[in-house]
């Protein structure tokens, strides 16, 4: 098809689809409106379980089934990045040349990297009560990690990360959030049943039952999960050269 | 303003889908056409927190704000799109990794001359 | 008033988005896409969603650009390298 | 309804639109310069946000902004180094401007909060803000002066 | 009992988890044993289910159970057609993990368990999707069976083709879901719900009396949309062949087998419990929407796979023709139509996955998958060549096989003139693995002209220059390469003869699915009769083509359709909108009247 005919596709298609979703939007509720039956009913229950942040009794509680498969959504991808960015027959590692770094950014790097993994744990244990959780803090830890890259050189990445036992904590903190759902069915309840402990004071970081613990859960996973992630792709962009005098002719 | 407001959030996020498609559909180059993708992504998010907005709610989050004090905005879309992010940032790194893979392969990652896979 | 603000974030976003189809340069499109993670993560914030606010700044400010200029480190080097070995 | 809100949508509107206008328009460098200040002008109106809504629970965005954002910079000076070579984008003008308004805002807010914990953690924000985006530019212009493949 | 419906996704999900952390230590043969018992133990956790889900099984997840009708829980569904395709999916990943045992060259350095978790991980978000009974639930694991299915699509990362068809793959169906979840945000904002059964009533509810309106069709729309594109539906099919033709065989096998079928249980999950009510979508426009789509798939699908010689994309072009019928099947909105496409589900995954698994054994026997260039080279393998053979006529609906039982119940439900789309489009289908047959295996007719002059555009998916996905060239057939398909081969027509098995099958289809009297499934005349005619007419189009192919030989007409697909990603998208108007423009009569 030439880019042309595409092109006219798309318009028509396009189109066609933009009508239905403007059509569908004049049909809204107005925005900003006040009926939520399900929001409201998810305030209640979280407030009686102790949970300040009604996004993480949500998360890790009331729909906590939806976050097993988020979880595991990102470990089958971080595997499958692990299969796809592996080294291929014909290609081999060249160790990377250091780099060279102005010394305010270095020292800039090398303050912040700590500050930034401190707030990284932060979100992640604060999740259940102020904004922020597993996800959001599990990212930043690993985020800042690679502040040895950016702000120093790969090998100095490469001594803080050893990836391996990295690979294994993600799978380990995937099975220990899995293996927390299925207490709930051994121990007569149900799968992912937020009965197991007690649900504290309220606003404090102990309250509201399991949720801290599959919250650390998968703090831990993400974090683990983005620095595996993250390992694959620089070692591509850094490591992986493909043999010379074999390139491929196109 | 606030007629025009009813409806804004709704019509900002299907402008976002709409060009993201467009882009896909025309990308010249694959990176760009996961950008594009992610883009699409972003107006899933937009809608679905738009639909959860109530007007004059605060965050449905009591650490600093005594229970029942202020009326807040709905969780549960919250909760999807925090799942629907994850989501989106593996999605985007796993076409990121195939790629990568198809540059090494094929030489080049512009769509029009990936034809092998014809008929 | 505290519409406005609402306002001003989606018309943002909406720029943003329609920024990065247009950029088709996968490295300008990745500067366009932070940027557009950011004018999001103001978005959610006015839309009372700071946990999902929290978790697009994660993503969006520095995952997202990293991993897409590492490919588009992969893929230039690799073009580079191979102009080379034709010469 | 309190001032800090107009306050916020000003900076926002002025923060935003600068920066997409300078990012989607122009040479590599200037966009460069745009990205960083993104963060060093919608930081401020995160945290003007936080004090319009009389939540202090929202300056985490703005804590996490203020990290992240410079860190986002980094990967573009230390990944596009080769290209910013020839231009070597510095954009100190902007940089010392954005600043500014960083430092302003936060300085108020703190006259406004008062001694405490609240107040500990915005100094740390502005701290984070100004030096990271002093940082990013210094890395922008030149600070990665022998990217080899590493 | 219910409480034990979440451990269908859970356990493989796990196990899977237990396997990336040890697997660097685990010797492969320990992880791909770990891997196949735990496949199984999920078959005969998702059978025993099965055989205790009347009535249906209800379980809400975390002990959510509603409270006055309502609840902030996920629901999940143990219903007869979830549970079957549950323990559909469980039975083909064993038999494809049991196929793949020993074979593939070396998995990744230290990651010796990566492919059989992957495996796991692939079932237990397929068993995910199947019991769902909530429409973001549906979602995550609709991304997660799509994720790894990418993954594993491209995992023979040497090879050009492989990465690109999983890129393909990987674009198109991340868009679809993205539509998926636009739709799925609109139906909460009208009626405040995800559970799909709270969604439905919600929907009747707002309607009140003056029926459906814009808002729903467009959620109908965009939802069917991201399923479509998994079920491969004209015209969201492209990316389907290009990543059959290039995945593992093992993972071919559980793409065609049910990955895209559970596409089409999606579209009768969701029809049924949301949009069937008076809110949702009248029936005359579901039925007209995936009837048109279901003929058109069916059509394109089986010239196309007529037109074919790379074996593995005349196979995935040939589940797409299935697909079509299977739509066509759902689409009468009839009992008996859900009944006899659930048979033919049960026995196209049977059939289809050993032929896959037969054109695997070529692959790796030969190092080619082309059918010019093997003909006649494969005539010492016999033992294949009759599996081929037979799997060819079940194809084409052969009584007593499971695939001629549910193609006969179906013809019977829809009726009229759509039964000619049944017979032409399994008797093309069939006949073109019926050629293959004899051609292969036989060396039958004269060896076609590999090139006619000049090479076409549409000779470089040949297959003739595929990598065998063993360490080397395979010199015999190990034995479990020849079994599986024998077994599924034997296991698709047990359930088609046994006698019982499809008034069972039927009777938990029924419970489960759209109200209506419907007494039994079973074999009648009219119904054997047919099947006999489409396995005819097979036979005489592959006999034809091999003794006279100049006959046969693509017309000019052919020709547009095969450029159509183009490889190239854009286009499919391209497609994909239009589809997505499509669907809102046949399903729009209902909105306006």
């Amino acid at each position: 098809m030439t880019p042309r005919v595409r092109l006219w596709l798309v318009c028509l298609g396009g189109g066609g689809l933009a009508a239905l979703l403007v059509a569908a939007c004049l049909r809204l509720p107005a925005f900003g409106g006040l009926w939520h039956p399900y929001g409201d009913r998810a305030v209640r229950t979280s407030l009686a379980r102790h949970t300040a942040n009604t996004v993480a009794s949500v998360n890790f509680d009331q729909r906590a089934f939806d976050t097993m498969g988020e979880m595991t959504i990102l470990f089958g991808a971080v595997l499958g990045c692990v299969v796809l960015l592996r080294q291929a027959r014909d290609e081999h590692r060249d160790p990377p040349e250091p780099c060279e770094v102005v010394p305010p950014v270095r020292r800039y790097a090398l303050i912040v990297l700590p500050v930034a993994l401190v707030t990284g744990l932060y979100v992640i244990a604060h999740g259940q009560l102020s904004p922020g959780g597993g996800f959001q803090g599990g990212v930043v830890a690993a985020t800042s990690l690679h502040l040895m890259y950016l702000g120093a050189d790969y090998a100095a990445l490469e001594r803080i990360r050893p990836v391996e036992a990295y690979e294994v904590t993600d799978a380990l903190s995937a099975s220990a959030y899995l293996l927390l759902g299925l207490a709930g069915v051994l121990t007569g309840t149900a799968f992912l049943a937020n009965t197991l402990l007690p649900y504290g004071t309220f606003n404090t970081l102990s309250s509201g039952g399991t949720v801290p613990l599959l919250n650390a859960a998968i703090g831990v996973e993400v974090a683990c999960a983005v620095v595996v992630l993250l390992a694959r792709f620089l070692d591509q962009a850094v490591e992986i050269e493909e043999a010379k005098g074999e390139m491929s002719a196109p | 303003m606030s007629s025009v407001l009813h409806v804004l959030p709704y019509l900002v996020a299907a402008w976002g889908f709409l060009a993201g498609c467009y882009g896909l559909a025309t990308s010249r180059n694959l990176i760009h056409a996961v950008g594009c993708l992610a883009g699409c992504q972003s107006a899933t998010y937009i809608l679905l927190l738009a639909v959860g907005y109530r007007d004059g709610g605060t965050a449905p989050v009591f650490s600093d704000i005594r229970p029942g004090s202020r009326p807040v905005v709905d969780p549960v879309v919250q909760a999807l799109t925090l799942t629907d992010i994850v989501v989106g940032a593996t999605v985007t790194a796993l076409l990121l990794a195939l790629t990568v893979q198809i540059a090494k392969r094929h030489g080049t990652v512009d769509p029009d001359e990936l034809r092998e896979l014809r008929g | 008033m505290a519409d406005a603000v609402i306002v001003v974030a989606l018309l943002a976003v909406a720029v943003a988005a329609t920024a990065a189809v247009v950029n088709r340069d996968p490295a300008r499109q990745a500067l366009v896409l932070a940027v557009l993670g950011t004018a999001l993560a103001v978005l959610f914030t006015v839309l009372q969603a700071p946990d999902v606010g929290l978790s697009q700044l994660a993503v969006g400010s520095a995952l997202t650009p990293l991993l897409i200029m590492l490919s588009v480190r992969k893929v230039r080097r690799r073009s580079a390298h191979g102009k080379d070995g034709t010469q | 309804m309190n001032g800090w809100i107009p306050a916020a949508t000003v900076v926002l509107a002025g923060g935003l639109g600068t920066t997409l206008w300078g990012v989607s328009t122009g040479g590599l460098g200037r966009r460069v310069i745009a990205q960083n200040l993104s963060t060093a002008l919608v930081c401020p109106g995160l945290l003007l946000l936080a004090q319009g809504y009389g939540r202090t629970s929202y300056v985490d965005l703005a804590l996490l902004l203020a990290l992240l954002g410079p860190v986002g910079t980094l990967v573009f000076a230390r990944l596009l180094a080769d290209d910013l070579a020839e231009e070597n984008p510095a954009g100190w003008g902007p940089t010392w401007a954005a600043v500014t308004v960083g430092v302003v805002v936060v300085l108020v807010l703190c006259a406004v909060t008062g001694p405490g914990r609240a107040m500990v953690k915005l100094l740390i924000v502005g701290a984070l803000l100004i030096g990271g985006n002093l940082l990013a530019s210094r890395a922008l212009s030149g600070g990665f002066p022998g990217v080899g493949r590493g | 009992m219910h409480h034990l419906l979440p451990l269908l996704p859970a356990i493989p999900l796990l196990v899977a988890a237990v396997l990336v952390a040890g697997g660097r230590r685990l010797p492969r043969p320990a992880a791909e044993s770990l891997a196949s018992l735990t496949a199984a133990a999920t078959a005969a956790l998702a059978v025993f289910l099965l055989l205790h889900s009347s009535p249906p099984l209800v379980e809400w997840v975390g002990g959510w159970f509603p409270r006055h009708g309502e609840s902030v829980g996920i629901v999940l569904l143990g219903d007869g057609a979830s549970l079957g395709m549950a323990a559909l999916v469980s039975l083909l990943t064993l038999a494809a993990l049991a196929y793949s045992w020993h074979y593939f060259d070396e998995p990744p350095r230290g990651h010796a368990g990566s492919y059989p978790a992957m495996m796991l991980l692939f079932q237990g978000g397929m068993c995910g999707f199947a019991l769902a009974g909530d429409l973001f639930n549906a979602f995550v694991f609709f991304e997660l069976m799509g994720v790894v299915a990418y993954a594993l699509t491209g995992y023979r990362i040497d090879e050009a083709k492989a990465v690109q068809g999983a890129l393909s793959f990987a674009l198109v169906n991340s868009l679809g879901a993205y539509f998926m979840l636009m739709g799925i945000a609109l139906l909460y904002a009208r009626t405040g719900e995800l559970a799909m059964a709270k969604i439905g009533q919600g929907l009747d509810r707002a309607a009140g009396h003056h029926g459906p309106d814009v808002l729903v069709l467009a959620g109908f729309a965009l939802f069917l949309t991201g399923l479509l594109v998994k079920a491969a539906a004209v015209p969201f099919q492209f990316w389907l062949p290009d990543a059959h033709a290039v995945a593992p065989t093992p993972v071919c096998m559980l793409l065609s087998g049910v990955m895209v079928e559970l596409g089409v249980y999606g579209v009768w999950r969701v029809h049924g419990l949301v949009f069937a009510g008076p809110g949702g979508v009248p029936a005359a426009d579901a039925t007209r929407v995936l009837v048109v789509l279901g003929v058109l798939t069916a059509a394109v699908g089986s010239v196309m796979c007529w037109y074919q010689r790379h074996i593995k994309r005349l196979l995935a072009f040939s589940t797409i023709s299935h697909t079509g019928l299977f739509l066509l099947g759902i689409g009468v909105l009839r009992p008996e139509g859900d009944v006899g496409t659930a048979l033919y589900v049960l026995g196209h995954a049977g059939v289809k996955a050993a032929l896959f698994a037969c054109a695997g054994v070529l692959l790796d026997r030969y190092g080619t998958v082309d059918e010019f260039q093997l003909h006649g080279r494969a005539r010492r393998l016999r033992g294949v060549g009759v599996l081929f053979a037979v799997g060819a006529l079940a194809l084409a609906g052969l009584p007593p096989f499971a695939t001629g039982l549910g193609k006969a119940v179906s013809e019977e439900a829809v009726g009229g003139p759509l039964t000619v789309v049944y017979v032409l489009a399994s008797a093309l289908t069939g006949g073109a693995v019926l050629r293959v047959a004899a051609r292969v295996f036989l060396g039958l007719g004269r060896r076609p002209a590999a090139e006619d002059g000049q090479e076409r555009e549409e000779d470089k998916t040949s297959g003739g220059s595929e990598e065998p996905e063993t360490r080397q060239r395979l010199t015999g057939v190990p034995a479990t390469m020849r079994t599986v398909p024998a077994v599924l081969l034997a296991a698709a027509l047990l359930a088609g003869a046994v006698p019982g098995f499809a008034e069972a099958a039927g009777h938990a289809v029924e419970e489960s699915g759209s109200p209506g009297v419907f007494s039994s499934a079973h074999w009648t005349a009219s119904g054997v009769l047919l099947d006999l005619l489409s396995t005819l007419l097979a036979a005489v189009l592959a006999g034809v083509a091999v003794a006279r192919p100049g006959l046969l030989s693509a017309p000019g007409w052919a020709l547009p359709l095969r450029r159509l697909q183009s490889g190239h990603v854009g286009d499919y998208v391209a497609w994909l909108l239009l589809g997505t108007a499509l669907l809102g423009a046949l399903a729009l009569p209902g909105v306006l009247g």
